[in-house]
């Protein structure tokens, strides 16, 4: 049976997702309960989650959480980390024993900031820089697989479901402003802790529910970039475009929607003359990284959230808000089973996207 | 009302026109038992000299002489199709002799006259020549 | 408005189609001596004939009068008409008042006195249906048929009846048949033709004396006949007209609108003049077409639309027992002539125009000469040495033929 | 008369039972094949004039005719076959190179034929196209690397460099007036208006009837330069520089002086009756460095305003030389296949040189992106796509759009007769002479040509749809919807697909 990686593995998959537009901190205990309620969307071969604002006493470091098959992997790995980064925590991360959650890998975390020198030698940026370092690793050091790496935000993920992957991270001790959930249905493979969701670049999380059918065309395009798409998943080129989009093209978010889930021509056609071309530019310029096939997204990133249709709305994804909460799902239920009483709820149309960021001011 | 036109410059000088003209208004359901070893008489008929060729057939004449020069009432429009009665028709041929584009001749054995009548009057309902012709040198339009 | 018609022929069909054409309502009284629906004159010798009936003649449906709305009083005689009152007074002292008046009361035979004719019994005219019926009920096979008048009307009555009786002869003044429309050549083609289907003629000759069944010519030969079928010549009638004041020449004078010179009257078919394009002289025209255009003109002209007539030339079609001829205009100026065994073509051209033509044998597409007289096509606008070898839309112009055939406007 | 050992290919069967001698079939054989005798009232036809073109027989109102391939043979022989012996009889007897029209028939392989299409099963939803829209509008020409803004933060769209904008990914490919008659260009022009698509002048210049069809027209710059000016420039929407067609890589032009009459010699600026003879390379590009001037020069002549086109034949290092292109400042690739057609071609060289246009593709597609370089350049393909399925692979393999010009002419009437070198295409379509020529009306053309390309924009749609994918830029270069079938390792490698089953 060949793994993520070696095949490209299609999937169904509930998402979820809560964000505390004023800054509230919750634990990882709603969003459990939130995913759970939409175990049958799920088949036991991968669920995770995505967090934001749970480190603050290392809020400035970025925080690379990796997977080791092997202690070669490791001493490897560990080697080309602290060959770029100031590392200041080492640590395994905590798990919670479970006897559903089997084929577990050496599960580490590492707080650490690029060396200063090396950004001068590369004259890179400091977040292309760390981009690179995971890309390095996930492609060239077997066994080892970077899952997470952005600042003050974290992603836990393994094969199981995500319910149990949640009690298995431990995740009510962690306290965090945004919460974003997955629980997968892989069409065609066993499934492996890597190719579970959320799937993460930098501080960049998302989940997703879908098959997307421009995947090739996608990930051909997105690769002459620098991007490698080792784990060949929709939610990892997804990832990569939102990635080169929003941090390399500067693009804003709202952007970035009108690329990849953009209106049609027929729409855009019917618009005044200057948002006509812009949205003609935005098409042209980047036609290759318009996502076709269903999918609901999930972008998690630090101070926001961002969640966003396909443009025929092929995937059900219901947004609710109440009070300063904002909530989103694939299923009405998964949200009412955490707030019954909601001021508002809402399925947003296809290609709209649904950004919810911090209110001003709060720095969580 | 719809009329035939015919625009030369695509005209071909095939004479496809006169054949599928002469099957339509043969009766027969079978071209090749209907035009074989016969010499046809097609009321549409290619005038043709030095590359240039082109169909003449009955205008329908918004003021049609013909009609109104027939002594025996033979020739009468019906919504603008000129038609020929050839029960009434005498073979005068005083219509020969007026018709401006010379698009009406003597019938097959003279007695009466015979002319494009739109394949009004037979199965095709529309002109067979235009149909018939590969090059759309002749239409059937609404002008 | 009330329009009434003296006539029933073509020019009065004519009227009654062009008033139609613009008045849909008005009243339109059509009053005629003969007691028959309208039927076409020319086809009296193609009924003896047989090649109709007189079903078949008729020049317009059984539903004509009532289709279009007209009274039509069949079988009775106008008396006069009282122009300053608008009314016709009928023979049977009837009146019918009228807005708008049309002579259409056609020609009548003409016959020259001759000696002994009086004695002779079974003498017929050949104008009319009642014309026709009488000498068909008279005519047996074994018939001698003496017809004066080698015209038209007196060679077409030889058609008619030549299969139906042992003999018909013809006599005329004049040295050669149908003198009006053919050259001389022409008329010796179609004298040969008539003669090879048994007609004997006797031309430049006169019936000098009658004797009963016997007809004494000039030059002494004397033919035993047994019916006498007088086609001599025909007049315009004009008479009523005359009567109240209207200009009459030869025939009843008419403008381009085919009215009279009182207002409110017209005139049209074989009782009136027109002018003849072709050496622009007014003339009676006395052929069908001709009286229906006129005819038609003057209905339209009395509904209060706009029509004038002003392409009158003589014109004719006919045939004699398979040998079509057609012949139109006058044959003044300079002419082109092809003889091929019994086909003839006789072109005649003077300044620049086509004048007349002869056609006889092969008539196909003369109309395309005709037009060319009738529209006054300048002869150097297209390949006159094309169409002279035969009637062909090839010697127009490419942009005229587009505008005949292509449905392009013509930019004039 | 001397022997010449030659036997009609072909033989033209007349059905005496159905021949009515309407003597269409006479009439409308520019080759003089059929004749009526009139004293057995019977028609005739002499079969070693026929080209098989097949224009009596759809005239034919009958039915009565039909055109046969002759079961006269030699001894059969693998080796020799009747092709082959024919060849060295004809060209014993004259003494010259053979000469072809049209793209090669030899029996190589196809690989469109070998590559199956993707659908949706379940984990995704096909699309309807009657009820979703679907989209296949397209842009040629290179993207800017960044986007850049106003100073009020909105995208500068201006900084787009020029594009050609496609309803369609479908253009008409290069074909010259003159070596194509004024119907087929005119028919071709209409089309691609209609269409929202381009047509190519060719090496032949730009009639002055057609200038009002520039913004659909690409205009051709070739070796021998005929017809080429500042206005024919600023006429079209996009310059080709054609180096190289698929048909006769390596081999320059001829069109011989009896088509340079008229309105031909006006539009390509020779004297009437010289032979129009475009060089094998450009004289002015003995290299890449070369061709970046050509494309500097044309692009200043138009105040770059207009994409340029470098088009070549594809041949064994296509890869490198269009990455050499894509860095020449060009915006637009065109790749043209062996398989490509002309108007005539020596036919050693049509048959046997270049390589197909699948593998170049796929090669160039791949080489261009690990160049990093994909998305400054656009690429066409061409060199006989035949149908809609063909379009969906080139564009799945990496194509933006595909030349079709076999097809089109086959949509005008074109009966693949290949006989184009004869002046005498009974078609109206290769030709210029008057009585033929006036046999394409382009009023049925054009709209042949729109039905062609709108029944494939259907097809295109509906593979699409089943695909689940809404948009085409969405299956540009998407090879995982792409399966080989019967290829081997090393092809399905080239192609960048996998086998049927993986």
């Amino acid at each position: 049976m060949r793994l993520e990686g070696d095949v490209r593995i299609p999937s169904g998959c509930a998402i979820s997702g809560i964000f505390s537009r004023s800054g509230k901190k919750l634990n990882g205990e709603a969003i459990i309960r939130s995913i759970s309620t939409m175990h049958d969307r799920s088949n036991g071969l991968g669920g995770g989650f995505a967090a934001y604002g749970i480190y603050p006493r290392n809020k400035d470091l970025y925080a690379i959480h990796v997977f080791y098959d092997s202690v070669r992997a490791k001493e490897e790995c560990e080697k080309e980390i602290m060959a770029n980064f100031d590392v200041t925590v080492a640590e395994k991360i905590p798990t919670r024993k479970m006897p559903i959650i089997t084929d577990e890998p050496a599960i580490w975390r590492y707080f650490g900031i690029p060396f200063e020198k090396l950004l001068k030698d590369t004259q890179l940026d400091e977040r292309e820089f760390v981009a690179r370092c995971v890309v390095k690793i996930n492609t060239q050091i077997k066994g080892a697989y970077v899952f997470s790496s952005g600042k003050n935000m974290g992603v836990f993920k393994a094969v199981g479901f995500p319910e149990d992957v949640g009690r298995y991270y431990c995740l009510d001790k962690y306290e965090g402003y945004c919460w974003t959930a997955h629980g997968r249905y892989p069409t065609n493979t066993p499934g492996w802790w890597g190719g579970a969701h959320p799937f993460a670049m930098l501080d960049y999380s998302v989940v997703h529910n879908g098959e997307i059918s421009s995947y090739d065309a996608n990930r051909r395009f997105i690769e002459m970039f620098g991007y490698k798409c080792t784990l060949l998943t929709d939610t990892e080129v997804i990832t990569y475009i939102i990635d080169y989009l929003n941090r390399k093209q500067h693009l804003t978010l709202h952007e970035v929607a009108d690329v990849i889930a953009a209106p049609f021509w027929s729409e855009i056609d019917r618009l005044p003359q200057k948002e006509k071309e812009r949205f003609t530019y935005l098409r042209n310029v980047y036609s290759s990284l318009l996502i076709t096939g269903p999918f609901s997204i999930l972008l998690g990133f630090s101070g926001g959230m961002m969640a966003l249709n396909d443009r025929l709305k092929l995937r059900s994804m219901v947004v609710a808000e109440k009070g300063g909460m904002t909530y989103v799902a694939s299923e009405e239920c998964a949200i009412r089973a955490i707030e019954p009483n909601l001021d508002k709820i809402w399925s947003p149309k296809g290609g709209e996207p649904v950004i919810v960021t911090l209110n001003k001011g709060v720095d969580a | 009302m719809k009329r035939i036109y015919v625009n030369e410059k695509w005209c071909l000088g095939c004479h496809l026109c006169e054949y599928y003209c002469a099957f339509a208004n043969s009766g027969s359901d079978d071209m090749v038992k209907a035009l074989k070893d016969i010499r046809i008489h097609p009321r549409i008929r290619i005038e043709e000299k030095q590359g240039i060729s082109f169909a003449v057939s009955c205008r329908h004449c918004a003021e049609p002489l013909c009609v109104k020069s027939c002594i025996t009432g033979a020739l009468r429009a019906d919504n603008g199709v000129i038609a020929v009665d050839k029960n009434k028709c005498v073979g005068c041929y005083t219509c020969i002799m007026i018709c401006p584009y010379g698009a009406i001749m003597p019938g097959v054995d003279g007695s009466v006259v015979q002319k494009c009548e739109l394949c009004t009057n037979n199965a095709f309902g529309e002109p067979a020549c235009v149909q018939g012709c590969p090059n759309r040198a002749i239409v059937f339009e609404e002008r | 408005m009330n329009y009434v018609i003296i006539g029933n022929s073509a020019a009065a069909v004519g009227c009654i189609e062009g008033i139609r054409s613009v008045d849909p309502d008005g009243a339109i009284t059509v009053i005629s001596k003969e007691p028959y629906h309208v039927y076409s004159r020319p086809l009296i010798s193609y009924l003896i004939y047989g090649k109709t009936d007189e079903q078949r003649m008729k020049y317009r449906p059984d539903s004509f009068y009532e289709d279009n709305g007209v009274k039509a009083m069949l079988g009775v005689a106008v008396e006069k008409v009282d122009y300053t009152k608008r009314r016709v007074l009928l023979e049977n002292g009837e009146q019918v008042p009228f807005d708008k008046l049309l002579f259409a009361t056609g020609s009548a035979p003409f016959v020259p006195p001759m000696a002994g004719l009086d004695e002779v019994k079974k003498k017929f005219s050949f104008m009319k249906l009642d014309d026709a019926k009488v000498l068909q009920s008279e005519l047996n096979p074994e018939s001698r048929v003496l017809i004066l008048g080698a015209g038209l009307i007196g060679l077409k009555c030889a058609e008619g009846i030549l299969r139906k009786v042992k003999k018909v002869t013809v006599v005329d003044l004049a040295p050669r048949i149908l003198p009006s429309i053919l050259d001389e050549e022409g008329s010796e083609i179609v004298r040969k033709h008539i003669e090879e289907q048994g007609v004997q003629f006797y031309l430049a000759n006169s019936v000098a004396q009658f004797h009963k069944n016997t007809a004494c010519l000039k030059d002494g030969t004397e033919l035993e006949f047994d019916l006498l079928v007088l086609a001599v010549g025909v007049r315009p009638e004009t008479k009523l007209a005359a009567g109240i004041g209207c200009k009459v020449n030869r025939g009843i004078l008419t403008d381009a609108h085919c009215a009279t010179n009182l207002p409110d009257v017209y005139a049209a078919g074989d009782c009136s003049e027109s002018l003849d394009i072709t050496v622009n002289q007014q003339r009676v025209l006395a052929l069908l077409p001709n009286a229906y255009m006129q005819g038609e003109t003057a209905g339209i002209t009395m509904a209060g639309g706009e029509k004038s007539y002003n392409k009158a030339i003589p014109m004719n079609a006919v045939g004699f027992f398979g040998l079509h001829i057609v012949t139109a205009g006058s044959y003044d100026g300079e002419a082109y002539v092809v003889k091929e065994g019994s086909n003839y073509k006789k072109m005649v051209s003077k300044d620049n125009l086509l004048k007349g033509y002869i056609l006889i044998g092969d008539v196909a597409r003369a109309g395309i000469y005709t037009s060319l007289i009738r529209e006054r096509t300048p002869l150097d606008s297209i390949d006159y040495e094309l169409i002279k070898e035969k009637p062909q839309l090839m010697a127009f112009t490419a942009a005229e033929r587009a505008v005949k055939l292509g449905g392009a406007r013509n930019e004039n | 008369m001397p022997i010449d050992f030659l036997y009609p290919e072909y033989e033209v069967i007349r059905n005496p039972q159905r021949c009515i001698a309407c003597r269409v079939c006479e009439r409308q054989c520019a080759n003089e094949v059929h004749s009526y005798d009139q004293e057995l009232n019977l028609m005739k036809s002499d079969e070693s004039k026929c080209v098989n073109c097949h224009r009596c027989v759809a005239l034919c109102p009958t039915r009565a005719l039909k055109i046969v391939k002759t079961d006269h043979t030699f001894k059969t022989n693998a080796n020799w076959t009747n092709e082959v012996i024919g060849e060295i009889y004809r060209q014993a007897g004259t003494g010259g190179m053979l000469l072809s029209s049209m793209g090669n028939p030899k029996p190589y392989p196809v690989y469109w034929d070998k590559i199956l299409i993707n659908a949706s099963q379940v984990t995704n939803p096909s699309i309807d196209p009657l009820r979703e829209p679907m989209e296949t509008r397209t842009f040629l020409g290179k993207r800017p690397e960044k986007p850049e803004r106003n100073l009020d933060g909105t995208l500068k769209t201006e900084n787009l460099p020029p594009n050609l904008e496609l309803s369609v990914p479908v253009m008409f490919s290069a074909m010259s007036y003159g070596s194509i008659s004024y119907n087929a260009h005119e028919s071709l022009a209409r089309a691609a208006q209609e269409l929202g698509i381009y047509y190519n002048t060719g090496e032949g210049g730009l009639h002055e009837d057609f200038y009002r069809y520039g913004a659909n027209t690409i205009v051709q710059v070739a070796s021998g330069r005929f017809g080429v000016h500042k206005d024919y420039l600023e006429a079209g929407a996009a310059i080709e520089i054609k180096i190289g067609q698929g048909a006769k890589p390596g081999i320059g032009g001829h069109l011989p002086g009896a088509k340079i009459v008229g309105d031909v010699s006006r539009t390509r600026m020779i004297p009437e009756g010289s032979d129009a003879i475009s060089p094998a390379p450009h004289h002015d590009i003995y290299s890449i460095e070369d061709l970046r001037q050509l494309v500097y020069s044309l692009k200043e002549a138009t105040d770059y305003k207009k994409p340029v086109i470098v088009k070549i034949a594809a041949v064994h290092n296509v890869a490198a030389i269009a990455s050499g292109i894509a860095r020449s400042g060009a915006d637009i690739i065109a790749i043209d296949g062996y398989r490509g057609g002309t108007g005539a071609a020596p036919t050693r060289i049509r048959d046997n040189v270049g390589i197909p246009i699948e593998l170049a593709l796929a090669a160039v597609d791949e080489r261009l992106r690990q160049e990093k370089i994909r998305n400054n350049v656009s690429l066409v393909v061409g060199g006989s796509i035949r149908n809609s399925a063909d379009i969906v692979k080139a564009i799945a393999l990496g194509a933006d759009a595909v030349y079709i010009a076999t097809a089109a002419l086959l949509a005008l009437g074109c009966h693949l007769c290949r006989s184009c070198q004869t002046g005498k295409c009974n078609w109206g379509i290769a030709t210029q002479r008057p009585d033929l020529v006036k046999r394409l009306n382009p009023d049925i053309g054009y709209k042949r040509l729109v039905n062609l390309v709108s029944a494939w924009q259907h097809e295109i749609k509906e593979m699409m749809g089943g695909m689940g994918i809404n948009s085409i830029e969405a299956l540009k270069g998407n090879r995982l919807m792409l399966r080989g079938i019967g290829l081997n390792e090393k092809e399905l490698e080239i192609l960048g697909i996998k086998h049927a089953g993986e």
